[in-house]
């Protein structure tokens, strides 16, 4: 089984302060942060500037922790106190860089060859192909990195990291200039790649749809600190704290099994702790884990049972809670499971609604969406 | 004689070039990418040839490595053969005057190099030293070719201690700038034109293939 | 003082003359220079180099005075070209070319003629077309009839100093010096024979007063003193015989 | 008035073959394209690859197109035909570029600085500090750009390129490293600063949100030619073509004006072509010009007329077009307003929807999102 | 009169490495930045002063600029003021030997630029001459840092050219070089010995320090 990574390291960065610039206060910056990875790919999100970069440094070796330990399995990677610190080579730790840093005097193609490990030329040859294909640039394989648009950099980038075959693979914000059709072909592939090689992945991005996507853990950072870890799902639905609250949003996750596939409806059946959903057809095997996805303003509520909608999911529940935040309120309805429904203030006096109320909540199928 | 010059000076600077390039390749890794203590004073006593006269270099050159030098007197112990008025002496003169360009120049070069080049390749399982070929050296291309044009010229006009300890001997360590010191001075113009000719367009050939040849088949900003 | 005399042409203040001289007169044209500006009030420049190097320079008008050579060749071409105020030109001193091994030779030379002993592998002498002591040695040479065979054996150096350098550090079991070099060497070098002088021509020191000098007069005075009984009594001191013999 | 700019050029741009490379056939990339732009944010959208960054470079003076002309109102920069070749310059276009292209030589403030205009000191100490601030990163302004992070990097270039006060600007992808709350209050300033100037924006993304929110016009991209343009609504709801189809989504999007604010219930009221939606509150002045969106997915249709639902939007319509797509199945229903609706093929038979149908959309009110 | 070298040697230095640097960097912009016919041709000949032997160098210098040269002579008609044997003619011997250095190392440094950076300040509104002193001369400052140290170590140590051009009159001309000279060929070792050590002294210690400030305060890599 893959071995888990565990980081648990301190770092402080001071800016190259000149006298001209004293005047400015904040120079520094601290992490100061433990985690551990689980199999799969890692989600690491967070705001701009949280540390996501550094703490991938930090792992690879690229920037030397002030103290603590980075263990890969039993092996140790860095020990300030057994005062032990891998090469970067030795760590084995691929790295797709935020910025590609490919190499400009290689093209693309050689870039990916250069991070290869078989010697037989055919076999290189083919393999370079076969990566430049898989993310779609085997059009610009003679093209200098300056000669690339910036998401073919990129996809470039992560075809080297992964020609490479290393035991831990970081990815900072692989495909934030690819767009939108052309990175749901590439996360799949991502993914894939995770399968097949089974080894940890540590993703980092601010795209909550590409966290849920891919990751099986998720690693919440705000100023150089962990606030909150666990399934990318959980971390979501109950952030914890304001800082936490602020990075995710207002989606609601399940995760359950599939339990009928109606091919002709165009809908899977999945069932999340004994509540039915009908969901856009999904093509996986019935008895899949499966995790699904609603969001909080998808949900509309009725006082009667309805029978002739499109709305597939008609769920029986009561109110439990009515939250009056500024901007919005918020029902949290109990139908088996607790689902977050986001109405208007008039909603409230219209419906009559209070806590214990009787409720129907109408959910289209698309509006259920298979995340992972 | 005035090819037997030619023949002796091209000689002495391909291998001293050799030389000087390797040497100084070594050097400049060492004092750019390395941290130890006395580095930047390594790097000026380095610096010394090139401000010292040339004859005082050959001076020392002899102390060191004459017959009864340093390092000459158990060679010439050992072997019964001395370096003093050899062409290897040409060799060994050119290249340590000529090892500070090169040194110099591609210790900047090097120290250019955006470091995260380097990063990548490590991540990417090269070791320092495939790396160095393979990332460091072709980035810092330019700078290191400036080295071994600038080093190889000097090489290739290297006077004052190539005559001081390889002598002025023609056929065998007469190279064409003692031939065109000697043309000068002993007031054979005619001569000393078509020596100085054959030396320029030497020299012009080679810079100008160099650059041709570096730039080709186009300029890649590093 | 180095601003001030900057501008070597137009008159100034106070005059100076400069005197382009072998540098194996050094010494003793210093003291001589320093006779002269006690004497005259007239400051010296002295540039010393080889001296086919300061023929060079005079050819090319470089604004000197007064030029002593260590050699008849490059005065007698300076004079071809009529660069020379023909009547001042002197013959000074007189050399003798004195044949020199190491301090601790092994070889056993004596005489020129041991010279073509294999036990002699190197021998250093001037370069005979640039250095006027090697002019010199190539006749004795040849007087001797050594020359050709020697031929394999010779190390052109450029200047005196590196034949004495060779020698004093045994890389060439012998050279060929003037007399008055051996000193320069404290010691280190020893001189075992010295050349008959009708095996060379006459090794005599020329100097002139340049024709395109400013200072005639001045140089004129130089030119004097150095021949004077005075100057030839310090040049005597250096290790230089009178010219005539 | 702002004046528009107009492009019309052909570039082919060839990369560097080397021998070695003969074998890769496909090594040149061809732009031939011509549009117009509007006063406002005008929007470059398109796959990775398609000629975005290609086409700003040549705006700019980066690259001299092969033939064409591109003008700024009168001001001609560039007519191949006239032998006009305006220098970089002489065009006063700020650039900001994909990747930042700060200056590693200065600090973030430094950098901001260099491209003031006014001369006096303690102004442009004052100046930089605000364009800092205005895109939080004061923080930073001490530090290199290799101290920076992926995101502060692209805010501080935003803040450079509009420090030069240009009379076009260009931006490149320039917030793809910046989360997405970071991000919605940066939209705000871009948005600001280009009203504050009035000058053209020519600006590259393939984010959805960012073209709507931001876009007065779109221009759309593939493959080196403008496939299509307009305003982000009309563009996104009827693609044009294969091509153009590919990058819209399946978004509604309607422009209407507020006409009621329902404080208390937490709604906003936009008619759109005489049809009343209820959106959740936005703080917009009454008769304001406002556009709205509602995916395809979000809609629930019913065939009966229902009252007691959390629904705040209930349209009746006629369907007027059934599309059956291979994995979805989209209604085109006539309320007034055309409006797409994405539906399972199971609601087809179970509703016996037809075409000519009479049906019901139920919309919530949270639904109807404001895109600007 | 050791100080008087000395301090010969340090004007000619100061001012020949100002001329080196000033004519070094337009050079070096020239043929890095600007494609004109015969770039590559310049290039080589520019660098033949460093092939040349000195002397010879100084003997085309006298035959060009002294009193009777193709440029000289002119001069002396029109001011009655020749260079030969005056410090300035050492500037010109020093500035001419070093400028190949600091031109190949400036030039190779500026190529080496990447030139989005100046396309960005271009479309900042700054001109190519702002452009390349607050861009490109920042980003190139090692490479070019070297070739200054280069040519001022090769302009500390110029010998050859100088004595031919300059003379050796000292007090006047005479370098620190041209006194060792005269002290070995005139067998004062002593001396010779002191004024070496004092020309190590100011190069070792000049280059030392220029290697340290040019790092300090920490490197940035460009
Ligand atoms: N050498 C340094 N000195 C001082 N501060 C630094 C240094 N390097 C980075 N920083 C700061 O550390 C913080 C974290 O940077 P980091 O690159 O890890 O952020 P990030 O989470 O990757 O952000 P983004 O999503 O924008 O890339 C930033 O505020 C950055 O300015
Ligand atoms: N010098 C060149 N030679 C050949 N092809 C080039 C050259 N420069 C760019 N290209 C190609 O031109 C195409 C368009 O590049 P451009 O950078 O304009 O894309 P883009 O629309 O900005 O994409 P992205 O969103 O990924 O940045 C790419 O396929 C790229 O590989
Ligand atoms: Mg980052
Ligand atoms: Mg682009």
């Amino acid at each position: 089984m893959t071995a888990t990574l565990q980081v648990q390291i301190k770092l402080r960065l001071a800016a190259d302060v000149r006298l001209a610039h004293a005047d400015h206060a904040h120079t520094g910056f601290a992490l100061d942060l433990a985690f551990e990875t689980r199999a799969g790919i890692n989600i690491l999100f967070g705001p701009s500037g949280s540390g996501k970069t550094t703490t991938l440094r930090a792992i690879a070796g690229l920037a030397t922790p002030d103290d603590g330990r980075i263990a890969h399995g039993s092996r140790v990677l860095f020990d300030s106190a057994a005062r032990i610190n891998l090469s970067i080579q030795a760590r084995r730790i691929g790295f797709v860089f935020q910025d590609s840093a490919l190499f400009p005097h290689l093209t693309a193609a050689q870039n990916v060859a250069y991070g290869l490990r078989q010697p037989e030329q055919r076999a290189r040859h083919e393999r370079v192909r076969e990566l430049l294909a898989l993310f779609n640039v085997e059009h610009a394989a003679a093209r200098y990195p300056r000669e690339l648009s910036g998401g073919e950099q990129q996809r470039v980038a992560l075809a080297r990291a992964l020609a490479a075959q290393p035991d831990i693979l970081l990815l900072d914000e692989p495909l934030s200039a690819v767009d939108a059709p052309t990175r749901t072909r590439l996360l799949d592939e991502i993914d894939t790649a995770q399968r097949a090689d089974g080894i940890p992945f540590l993703y980092v991005t601010h795209n909550h749809a590409e966290a849920v996507r891919l990751g099986a853990h998720l690693i919440l950072l705000h100023e150089g600190r962990v606030v909150q870890t666990g399934r990318p799902l959980d971390v979501f639905n109950s952030p914890q704290g304001a800082l936490a609250v602020r990075a995710v949003g207002t989606e609601n996750l399940f995760t359950g099994r599939v339990i009928e596939q109606r091919m002709t409806d165009g809908v899977t059946i999945v069932e999340v702790q004994g509540v039915q959903l009908e969901a856009a057809y999904h093509a996986l095997p019935v008895g899949s884990l499966i995790t699904v996805g609603v969001r909080a303003e998808d949900i509309i509520v009725a006082r009667e049972r309805l029978t002739q909608t499109s709305a597939r999911n008609v769920l029986a529940g009561h109110v439990r809670a009515i939250m009056r935040l500024p901007e919005q309120t918020e029902l949290l309805v109990n139908c088996g499971v607790e689902i977050k429904v986001s109405v208007t203030a008039g909603t409230i006096n219209a419906l009559d609604l209070r806590e214990g109320a009787e409720v129907f909540l109408l959910i289209k199928a698309r509006a259920v969406h298979v995340v992972s | 004689m005035i090819w037997s010059a030619l023949k002796v000076s091209l000689l002495v600077v391909a291998v001293a070039t050799v030389l000087t390039t390797a040497l100084g390749l070594a050097l400049a890794f060492l004092l750019a990418r390395r941290d130890f203590r006395g580095r930047e004073l390594l790097d000026a006593v380095l610096t010394m040839p090139l401000v010292l006269p040339p004859t005082v270099t050959g001076y020392y050159l002899i102390v060191l490595l004459g017959r009864r030098g340093l390092l000459g007197a158990p060679l010439y112990a050992w072997t019964g053969w001395t370096l003093t008025f050899t062409w290897q002496a040409a060799v060994v003169a050119a290249t340590v005057v000529a090892l500070p360009l090169m040194l110099k120049a591609s210790r900047a070069a090097i120290e250019s190099v955006e470091p995260k080049y380097e990063l990548a390749s490590y991540t990417l399982g090269k070791s320092e030293w495939a790396t160095f070929w393979r990332v460091t050296l072709p980035l810092a291309r330019r700078g290191v070719l400036a080295g071994i044009v600038l080093s190889a010229a000097r090489a290739l006009g290297e006077f004052g201690a190539t005559l001081m300890i390889a002598g002025n001997i023609p056929g065998k360590t007469q190279t064409l700038p003692l031939a065109i010191f000697e043309a000068v001075v002993s007031g054979d113009d005619r001569r000393a034109q078509t020596l100085a000719l054959l030396l320029t367009l030497v020299s012009v050939t080679a810079v100008y293939l160099t650059n041709r040849l570096s730039r080709a088949p186009r300029a890649h900003a590093a | 003082r180095m601003h001030t005399t900057t501008d070597n042409t137009a008159p100034t203040a106070r005059a100076e003359i400069t005197i382009s001289a072998a540098v194996s007169l050094k010494d003793a044209f210093t003291e001589i220079g320093q006779l002269y500006e006690a004497r005259t009030g007239t400051h010296i420049n002295f540039n010393f180099g080889a001296s086919g190097l300061l023929q060079k320079q005079i050819e090319q008008a470089a604004p000197v005075d007064v030029f002593a050579g260590a050699g008849a060749k490059q005065m007698n071409e300076l004079a071809a070209q009529g660069l020379l105020l023909a009547d001042t030109r002197r013959d000074f001193a007189r050399n003798a070319l004195a044949l020199i091994v190491p301090a601790n030779s092994p070889a056993q030379l004596n005489t020129f003629e041991q010279l073509a002993r294999a036990n002699v592998r190197k021998i250093a002498i001037g370069n005979p077309k640039t250095v006027p002591a090697g002019q010199y040695a190539e006749q004795t040479l040849t007087h001797l009839n050594l020359w050709s065979e020697l031929q394999p054996k010779l190390i052109l150096a450029e200047d005196v100093r590196q034949v004495l350098d060779y020698v004093a550090r045994g890389e060439v079991e012998a050279g060929i010096v003037y007399v008055s070099d051996v000193a320069v060497a404290h010691g280190k070098v020893i001189s075992v024979a010295t050349a008959h002088d009708e095996w060379h021509d006459p090794l005599l020191y020329p100097i002139a007063v340049i024709k395109d000098s400013r200072q005639p007069d001045a140089a004129r005075q130089f030119v004097a003193l150095v021949v004077s009984a005075e100057g030839q009594s310090v040049l005597a001191r250096h290790g230089f015989l009178s010219p005539t013999r």
